[in-house]
């Protein structure tokens, strides 16, 4: 079991758990939650994939580090994960200020409850 | 041409000036689209294409690139239209949030189309997500909230995916540029592939509004405003369907084919497609909210465009391309003339819009027209899409023989509810029921000139024929016309 | 100098745009209408043997790498139903300038102005490609024409627009398919190469030519087609009509002439009998067709449903006449065809005068018009006489002719069908004269006049022009073989007065029948004028063994014996009613199309099964890809 | 000139001896119910008597019908050939024949109707039935002669029967005649088959509001038609004949045939008139029909 | 030829023509049997074979058009006096009235009955009255043979009776029914009612 076996099963199964979460949750806010989870499982994945054993830190100092560049880290993921963080946070945040919206107009925060808007819909 | 940089960041640019021109965020919008749009055209015309724009002067794969070429550039035309349309047919959105949405819109739909670059890609599609979404959920009202709701968990699941797709493509190939993935694609083990194009797939097919994908398009046209509409289907439609063209038909093709490099998941995705176009189809057959009609009716035929690109074949793509000039014009005529009908009978039930042809008889026309360049009516331009398609399929295989009359069987259900409707606009008015307000002459004319060009495409299909050419030709031969542009040395 | 053929397609259709914009004068817009028929009419008739009349475009769309060109040429075969489709077209329009007055307006003559212009397309086709356009013209110009922007008519113009569209989806597949096999688009070649095809491939050939075939039956109602006139004729405006009957229900004839017809007579096929399979499939429908049409516009209490079966059992005719493959049934069926344009316009015309008078359409609730519209049940009646076949007028020589020939190639059930519907054509005919024209009068319509004189006008011209054709075949006839000399059968020229049949001794000088009979009216008139002069009296002076009516709460119209004609005949047929209604299979369809959209429209509204639908979606593409 | 004649001498003698048929089928009519009869000439009396009597008429379609009635049945007989003479150079076509036979149903029909009375349109709605029920095995009957003969004259059919009496159709095709005289007995409304008269149901059904010169008009066109039926079986299959009077005598035989089964049956309702008349004689037709085809 | 006309002038007996005619008419007599009562029972032995009478050219009709003689068997009621003088203005000239049995004459043996008419003759022209309760086939046999000589001598008109003195027949006809108006509405223009009263039998 390498570290990056770990990481791999961990980030793997923290997007099935996401993924189980939002087929199953019927409240918004937890549905937003299992989102985020599934959002976690895939940067951790980006990460296991620019992971290195024993790696090194992607920054060369000198030429002396130039040695090092075969265990260096990919920085890229990192780079992709740093995109994927903010993009997460603000899907995160437009979501929950749709769900406020979303209580205020339907009284609940249940996904059922916006089934009915077709009936509703002709007054 | 670096300039092309433009049609990202000036938008963008005016996103923000929008949260404090106060009055002026209209005209700004409208300036900054017209600007877009004639852009896009001098590009277009300015016989430099096709090019590939490094940003920053990274070469690529290691920069981010834009790769212009006829096809993506046609694309941002037919984009750029739909948006000064939508933003002429607004109805007295003032506040600086609509306008500075959509710009966010407009940047991210023209940078899907432009980019050079996967992971971009998932970046300004993400963009697209909040951009719609907000621009759903704009009225504030119940039913705009519900589907605002609907759609964002759905494109977050997928993006997800999508995301995950991305990922594997660069633990597998260590690159992100699309051109650099497709040369190289032919290294990766077929078990991977599979994985990646299935999670890809995924990530694109809800905004492609494929069955089973797409639960919440009739919600989401159903939620927004007229003008919404619009830009759903003309811009997101739109970039949706210049997606399948580089994700599939580029990155993931047998080289210069146009064939998928699986021929499993073509036939699936074809599967998917069918599926869509009869469900839409059928489900669009029987309803009476003509928002949910013509949302179902965009279903079918993004199902029927994709089904043309999966055929391959030429006639096959070429006709798919002309479905995509055909759909994006007469279902921007229903789009913005619905919208003045719903305004104008104050009910979203096509049977409560008896009389209105009658009334406005240069509007019923343009929605009849539409409504048979849908149907593909032969001398409207739906139909050379379709005589493409159906010619394409028969030289296919049998599968695909399967696949035409399904399409054809589902062409008659699309008929007889699209002339259904627009028989009811030459109805009689119920003497009991006054129209709440005048149709506005400037929706009229669009929907009158987009009519005319319907009926030019019809009579005379050779006015886009190059174009369509060129564009089937840099699918056809991708290596030639699109991974020589971005590697001009290799 | 301007292309005719151009002319001839642009004129109608600039018109119509025009018409658009002064809808509202109906007056105006009406006599345009008749003027476009006219020119129509007058070119046509200076066209006649110009064969080399071609118009083409170029449309710069590539197709079997060569360049699309849609192409009009004038053909003999066309210009014979182009041109009586005109006249027709002309008679009618004279009739639609009195009819459209201001509360009848149907406000639709830029539509027909559209049809008329697909009319002149379709039969000067070239190429499939505009063949195909035109036909999709028609069909969906019609849907509209029939629908006229009332809400009853659009329920039944739906039962005509889905089988116009499954026979264009139809039509559609079947042309690419064989224009895949010939490389062009081309008509004649697609012909050639189709029946190179039935040497090889014979299976395929025949579901080739079943696409085109279903297509054509639909248009002209052949069964299994044959339910939709009845709903369509009868919500369609009431001078539209006669054009639907008599022009529109001969573009699937033209078809099979055009195109079925010498891949059947040509093409290498197994013979049966005298014919070969196909063929005798097509007589074998064709006789279905005009037995079932027969039958159910013999139970019919609205007359122009009735009258809407009558024109799908003459089709009927005119199908097994095409069938037979020989020179006398080819003849038969195109004489028929014309005769039936100028008998139905003549019935429709003159129904359609009633009810502009009355406004009712259900014959049990009219009666005794005779003697308050005396030309109109002049010109019905011929129009019936001629339709039940009866000598002296046009219908008989066709129908000989069409029997001579089936006889001839011993189709004998083919024949006994024929004989069958022509027998029973008496029936229904019957019954609508003496539903609406005979019988008592009822009170309301007391004080109604004769139809007005331009309607009087164009009705007279077609029941002299009945009359004429029937003393001398020759005016039809000639044309006819030059169509068949056109077409490459060997034919002599026609002669005025006589047909001739496949027997020996058995050519029918017509005019000598008329002569005939003009004996035998003389000499019954002798012994009519040498009686007893008659005393005139009221119509409810009838003999009720003695009682009076009136006591027991009798008005004319209840007095009236002709809702249920003819029971006892129908309650022989009530359990297969069921049985034969194809409309009935097809609402049943529809319905349960309608349950599916509704199933699907809920599961769109559902929110909570999204993320399971996106789930299933990943599973079939999983399943379909990786898998599998 | 002499066309003319022969039309006048034609149409005079067929409508003498239709009527005088009648008058001999009333007195054989007698003579099976045991009694003595009226005269043989009883059915000329009855014709001059109606037509000097006054008559009532509701509108003028009643006197165009009935003129087109008799002109039909004159009309189709002089189509027919009698004992190989005709009055007028044609071909004698069985289809012609036919149709023209129709006209005289029509004006008939249209006449009656005309009166307003509903009997009369039921009358005439049963007769209508009942020409569907007998036309369809009658010319069933006939197409097998045309196609045995391959001719559709008359003439032509009348010819191949010369010589022995072997040579008549009759024994040529037996099962054919036996349903020809099943229509037969259908075509000219006798028992079993005259529902559409029924005097007691009805009122003698379309002749109700008939009376004076229309009812005897109606007399002349049931004489001519009487006349023409007799003449096409005799024509069919008793070979024509050689002069005349050996003609008139065979049609007598075939009407006599008739007036006795017309005697000795009760009546059908119209719709099980139609079934017998379309399984037996229709039955009968196909199978002589299919004999004939192989 | 035929002329109609010919019996408006009624005198002209002489003539040959009319004698021809008369001679037709009398052997071909067509009769409408207008069954009230009892006495058409008697009817049925005179059409068979004991005595029948179509050997003299008469015959039963189903309907008045195409009768020439009408027979009227047994009483009438007040009700079926109106139909049977609708019946008889129905039936086209000349026609004949046949009453039959006592009752037509007196009322037979109902005479006293609120609703029974007692003399026929009153309402519609009888030519010929046949006398007994109920008469012998016999009877009816000789009765139309008187008739058939009577009109062979040209004496047998009360149809035209009926037409001249119209007022008085529906003098009495109103007055039977209590209310003015024709039976027959068409009869109107066949029997011109005219106004001077006292047009005697």
């Amino acid at each position: 079991m390498t570290m990056l076996n770990i990481f791999l099963l961990s980030s793997t199964s923290l997007i099935f758990i996401g993924l189980y979460g939002v087929l199953t949750r019927k409240n918004i806010v937890k549905i937003l939650l299992s989102l985020n989870i599934i959002e976690t499982g895939i940067n951790l994945l980006l990460v296991a994939f620019g992971y290195v054993e024993n790696g090194e830190v992607p920054i060369l100092t000198s030429s002396e580090s130039l040695k090092n560049i075969v265990n260096m880290v990919d920085p890229v993921p990192q780079a992709l994960v740093l995109t994927s963080i903010v993009i997460g946070l603000g899907t995160t945040a437009f979501a929950l200020g749709l769900t406020i919206r979303y209580y205020k107009t339907h009284g609940t925060l249940s996904i059922d409850a916006s089934d009915e808007e077709e009936v509703m819909l002709n007054e | 041409m670096n300039s092309s940089l433009f049609l990202i960041i000036i938008p963008l640019m005016g996103a923000f000036i929008a949260l404090f021109a106060k009055k002026a965020n209209r005209l700004m919008a409208i300036v900054i689209t017209l600007f877009m749009e004639i852009f896009s055209i001098i590009i277009y015309l300015s016989g430099k294409l096709p090019v590939s724009v490094e940003i920053g002067g990274w070469q690529p794969p290691y920069g981010i690139n834009f790769v212009l070429t006829p096809l993506s550039v046609g694309f941002i035309i037919l984009i750029n239209l739909a948006a000064i349309i939508s933003l002429f047919i607004i109805r007295g959105e003032k506040s600086y949030q609509f306008y500075s949405t959509y710009l966010v819109l407009l940047a991210a739909s023209n940078g899907i189309v432009l980019t050079g670059d996967i992971f971009n890609f998932y970046i300004f599609s993400e963009l697209t997500a909040f951009g719609i979404t907000a621009l759903i959920a704009y009225p504030k009202d119940r039913k705009s909230t519900g589907a605002a709701i609907k759609y964002l968990i759905l494109a977050s699941t997928a993006a997800a995916f999508l995301l995950i797709g991305i990922g594997i493509v660069y633990k597998t190939l260590g690159t992100l540029n699309i051109a650099d993935i497709a040369s190289k694609i032919s290294l990766l083990d077929p078990l991977t592939l599979e994985l990646i194009i299935i999670l890809m797939l995924t990530g694109i097919f809800v905004e492609l509004e494929l069955f089973p994908f797409n639960m919440w398009v009739p919600k989401a046209y159903l939620g927004g405003t007229a003008s919404v509409n619009v830009m759903l289907h003309g811009m997101l439609g739109t970039a949706g369907a210049y997606t399948i063209t580089r994700i599939l038909l580029t990155m993931f093709t047998v080289d210069g084919s146009g064939l998928l490099v699986n021929v499993n998941i073509a036939n699936s995705v074809i599967v998917i497609a069918l599926l869509t176009i009869l469900v839409s189809e059928i489900a669009a057959f029987n309803e009476k909210k003509i928002k949910k009609v013509l949302a179902f009716s965009s279903m079918g035929q993004m199902g029927l465009i994709i089904f043309g690109f999966m055929i391959g074949n030429e006639q096959a793509i070429v006709g798919a391309f002309y479905l995509v000039v055909a759909n994006f014009v007469a279902k921007t005529i229903l789009f913005v003339l619905t919208g003045e009908f719903i305004a104008m009978s104050g009910s979203g039930n096509w049977e409560d819009m008896k009389g209105i042809g009658r009334k406005h008889p240069v509007a019923g026309l343009a929605f009849v027209i539409g409504s048979l360049s849908l149907m593909g009516v032969p001398f409207f331009a739906g139909f050379w899409g379709k005589l493409g398609l159906i010619q394409g399929a028969i030289n296919g295989s049998a599968f695909m023989v399967v696949g035409i009359v399904i399409v054809l069987i589902t062409a008659i259900i699309e008929g007889i509810y699209f002339l259904k409707i627009a028989h009811t606009l030459f109805l009689e008015k119920d003497s009991d029921r006054e129209y709440l307000s005048k149709a506005r002459v400037h929706s009229i004319v669009i929907a009158a000139i987009l009519a005319l060009a319907i009926i030019a495409i019809g009579v005379k299909p050779g006015l886009i024929e190059s174009n369509i050419n060129s564009a089937t030709d840099e699918i056809l031969n991708s290596t030639s016309n699109y991974i020589d542009i971005v590697f001009p040395r290799r | 100098m301007v292309d005719k053929m151009l002319m001839m397609i642009l004129i109608p259709l600039i018109t119509a745009f025009l018409t658009t914009i002064i809808l509202k004068q109906h007056k105006v817009v009406w006599t345009l209408f008749l003027a476009v028929s006219g020119y129509l009419s007058y070119t046509l008739f200076t066209m006649y043997g110009a064969w080399d009349l071609t118009w083409s475009i170029e449309l710069g769309y590539k197709i079997f790498d060569s360049n699309l060109v849609l192409s009009l040429a004038n053909n003999p075969l066309g210009w014979f139903f182009a041109f009586f489709a005109s006249v027709t077209t002309m008679l009618i329009a004279m009739f639609s300038i009195a009819f459209n007055d201001d509360k009848h307006d149907s406000k639709t003559a830029p539509i027909w102005l559209i049809l008329i212009f697909a009319n002149i397309g379709i039969f000067f086709a070239q190429d499939w490609l505009m063949f195909f356009g035109m036909w999709e013209m028609m069909s969906m110009s019609s849907y509209f024409m029939i629908a006229h922007g009332k809400e009853i008519p659009a329920k039944a113009a739906k039962f005509y627009l889905s089988l116009s569209l499954v026979g264009t989806s139809t039509l559609l597949l079947g042309i690419i398919s064989v224009a895949r096999l010939s490389q062009t688009f081309d008509i004649n070649a697609s012909i050639d190469s189709l029946i190179n095809l039935f040497a090889t491939d014979y299976n395929k050939a025949i579901l080739y030519i079943g696409l085109f075939a279903v297509t054509f039956f639909i248009k002209s109602a052949v069964f299994p087609f044959y339910m939709w006139p009845s709903k369509a004729y009868a919500e369609s405006p009431d001078d539209f009509t006669p054009f639907l009957s008599t022009v529109m229900s001969k573009y699937g004839i033209y078809g099979i002439v055009l195109f079925i017809l010498p891949i059947l007579q040509n093409a290498d096929i197994p013979a049966l009998g005298q014919i070969n399979e196909p063929a005798y499939i097509l007589a074998v429908l064709g006789a279905i067709t005009s037995v079932l049409g027969t039958i159910l516009a013999i139970f019919e209490t609205d007359m122009k449903k009735l009258f809407a079966y009558s024109s799908v059992a003459n089709i009927g005719y005119i199908v097994m006449g095409l069938s037979t493959l020989s020179i006398i049934g080819i003849q038969g069926a195109l004489f028929h065809s014309i005769n039936h344009m100028v008998i139905k316009s003549a019935i429709f015309l003159s129904l359609a005068a009633v009810i502009y008078r009355t406004g009712e359409r259900e014959m049990h609730k009219l009666g005794g018009l005779a003697y308050r519209m005396p030309l109109t049940f002049m010109v019905y009646l011929l129009g019936i006489i001629s339709a039940a076949g009866i000598p002296p007028l046009n219908g008989f020589a066709s129908k000989w002719l069409i029997i001579q020939a089936l006889m001839s190639q011993n189709m004998l059930f083919v024949v006994i069908a024929m004989i069958f519907a022509s027998t029973g054509a008496f029936m229904y005919l019957f019954r609508v004269l003496a539903s609406v024209f005979l019988g008592q009068l009822p009170d309301k319509y007391k004080h109604i006049k004769e139809a007005p004189l331009l309607m009087a006008i164009p009705m007279t011209i077609i029941m002299l022009l009945m009359l004429a054709i029937g003393v001398l075949p020759g005016i039809i006839m000639k044309p006819v073989n030059a169509v068949l000399i056109g077409m490459g059968y060997d034919v002599q020229e026609a002669s005025w007065t006589t047909v001739h049949s496949a027997f020996s001794n058995s050519d029918l000088n017509v005019t000598n029948i008329f002569y005939i009979f003009m004996a035998g009216a003389a000499i019954a008139l002798v012994f009519y004028l040498f009686s007893a002069k008659s005393v005139k009296v009221t119509q409810d002076d009838n003999y009720t063994a003695g009682e009076l009516p009136s006591d027991w709460g009798t008005t004319p119209e209840r007095f009236n014996f002709s809702y249920g004609f003819y029971q006892p005949f129908k309650e022989m047929f009530n359990p297969m009613m069921d049985l034969i209604s194809f409309d009935r299979w097809m609402a049943a369809f529809g319905k349960i199309v309608e349950r599916i959209s509704n199933g699907l429209s809920v599961l769109y509204t559902k929110s909570e099964g999204a993320i399971l639908m996106l789930y299933i979606g990943v599973a079939i593409l999983i399943i379909g890809g990786w898998i599998i | 000139m002499m066309t003319v004649f022969n039309i006048i001498l034609y149409s005079l003698f067929a409508i003498l001896v239709g009527l005088i048929f009648l008058g001999i089928g009333r007195k054989v009519a007698a003579r099976v119910h045991l009694r003595y009869g009226p005269p043989f000439y009883q059915s000329i009396i009855d014709v001059i008597k109606l037509m000097s009597r006054e008559s009532i008429t509701h509108n003028f379609v009643m006197d165009l019908g009935m003129v087109m009635a008799l002109t039909g049945l004159i009309g189709t007989m002089l189509y027919i050939p009698i004992a190989g003479h005709i009055a007028f150079e044609s071909n004698t076509n069985i289809i012609v024949i036919m149709y023209l036979m129709a006209i005289g149903h029509l004006g008939m029909a249209m006449a009656v109707s005309a009166s307003g009375n509903p009997y009369a349109n039921i009358g005439v709605s049963r007769a209508l039935t009942m020409m569907l029920g007998y036309e369809v095995p009658f010319f069933t009957v006939m197409l097998g002669l045309i196609i045995y003969n391959q001719s559709s004259s008359v003439m032509v059919i009348n010819l191949a029967q010369a010589g022995s009496i072997w040579n008549w159709n009759i024994w040529q095709m037996p099962i054919g005649f036996i349903a020809a005289e099943m229509a037969l007995q259908a075509m000219m409304g006798e028992k079993p088959f005259d529902a559409m008269i029924a005097p007691a149901e009805i009122a003698s059904g379309p002749m109700v509001e008939l009376s004076g010169r229309y009812l005897g008009l109606g007399f002349l066109t049931k004489a001519v038609g009487v006349f023409v039926e007799t003449a096409l079986i005799v024509n069919f299959f008793f070979g024509g004949g050689t002069s005349v009077i050996t003609f008139v005598i065979k049609q007598l035989e075939v009407f006599l045939i008739a007036v006795i089964f017309d005697n000795i049956f009760p009546r059908y309702k119209i719709e099980q008139a139609v079934k017998f008349l379309w399984i037996f004689p229709m039955g009968l037709a196909v199978i002589q029909l299919i004999l004939l085809a192989i | 030829m035929f002329n109609i006309n010919s019996l408006e002038q009624q005198d002209n007996q002489d003539k040959l023509w009319d004698k021809v005619i008369n001679y037709f008419r009398k052997r071909s007599l067509w009769m409408l049997h207008y069954c009230t009562g009892c006495g058409a029972m008697e009817l049925p032995p005179v059409m068979t074979s004991r005595w029948d009478m179509e050997r003299f050219g008469i015959g039963p009709m189903a309907t008045p058009r195409q009768a020439d003689i009408l027979l009227i068997t047994g009483y009438s009621s007040v009700r079926t006096m109106k139909r049977i003088i609708r019946t008889y203005e129905q039936m086209p000239e000349p026609k004949w009235v046949l009453a039959f049995g006592s009752c037509t004459v007196n009322g037979g043996m109902y005479w006293d009955s609120y609703n029974v008419i007692n003399n026929l003759g009153e309402y519609i022209p009888v030519d010929i009255t046949i006398a007994g309760c109920m008469p012998r086939p016999e009877a009816i046999l000789d009765s139309m043979l008187k008739l058939m000589d009577m009109i062979q001598a040209g004496e047998a008109k009360a149809f035209r009776k009926y037409k001249e003195n119209y007022a008085y027949y529906k003098a009495n006809q109103d007055r039977l029914f209590m209310e003015r108006g024709p039976v027959l509405e068409s009869a109107a223009l066949r029997y011109v009612h005219e106004e001077t009263e006292g047009g005697e039998a």
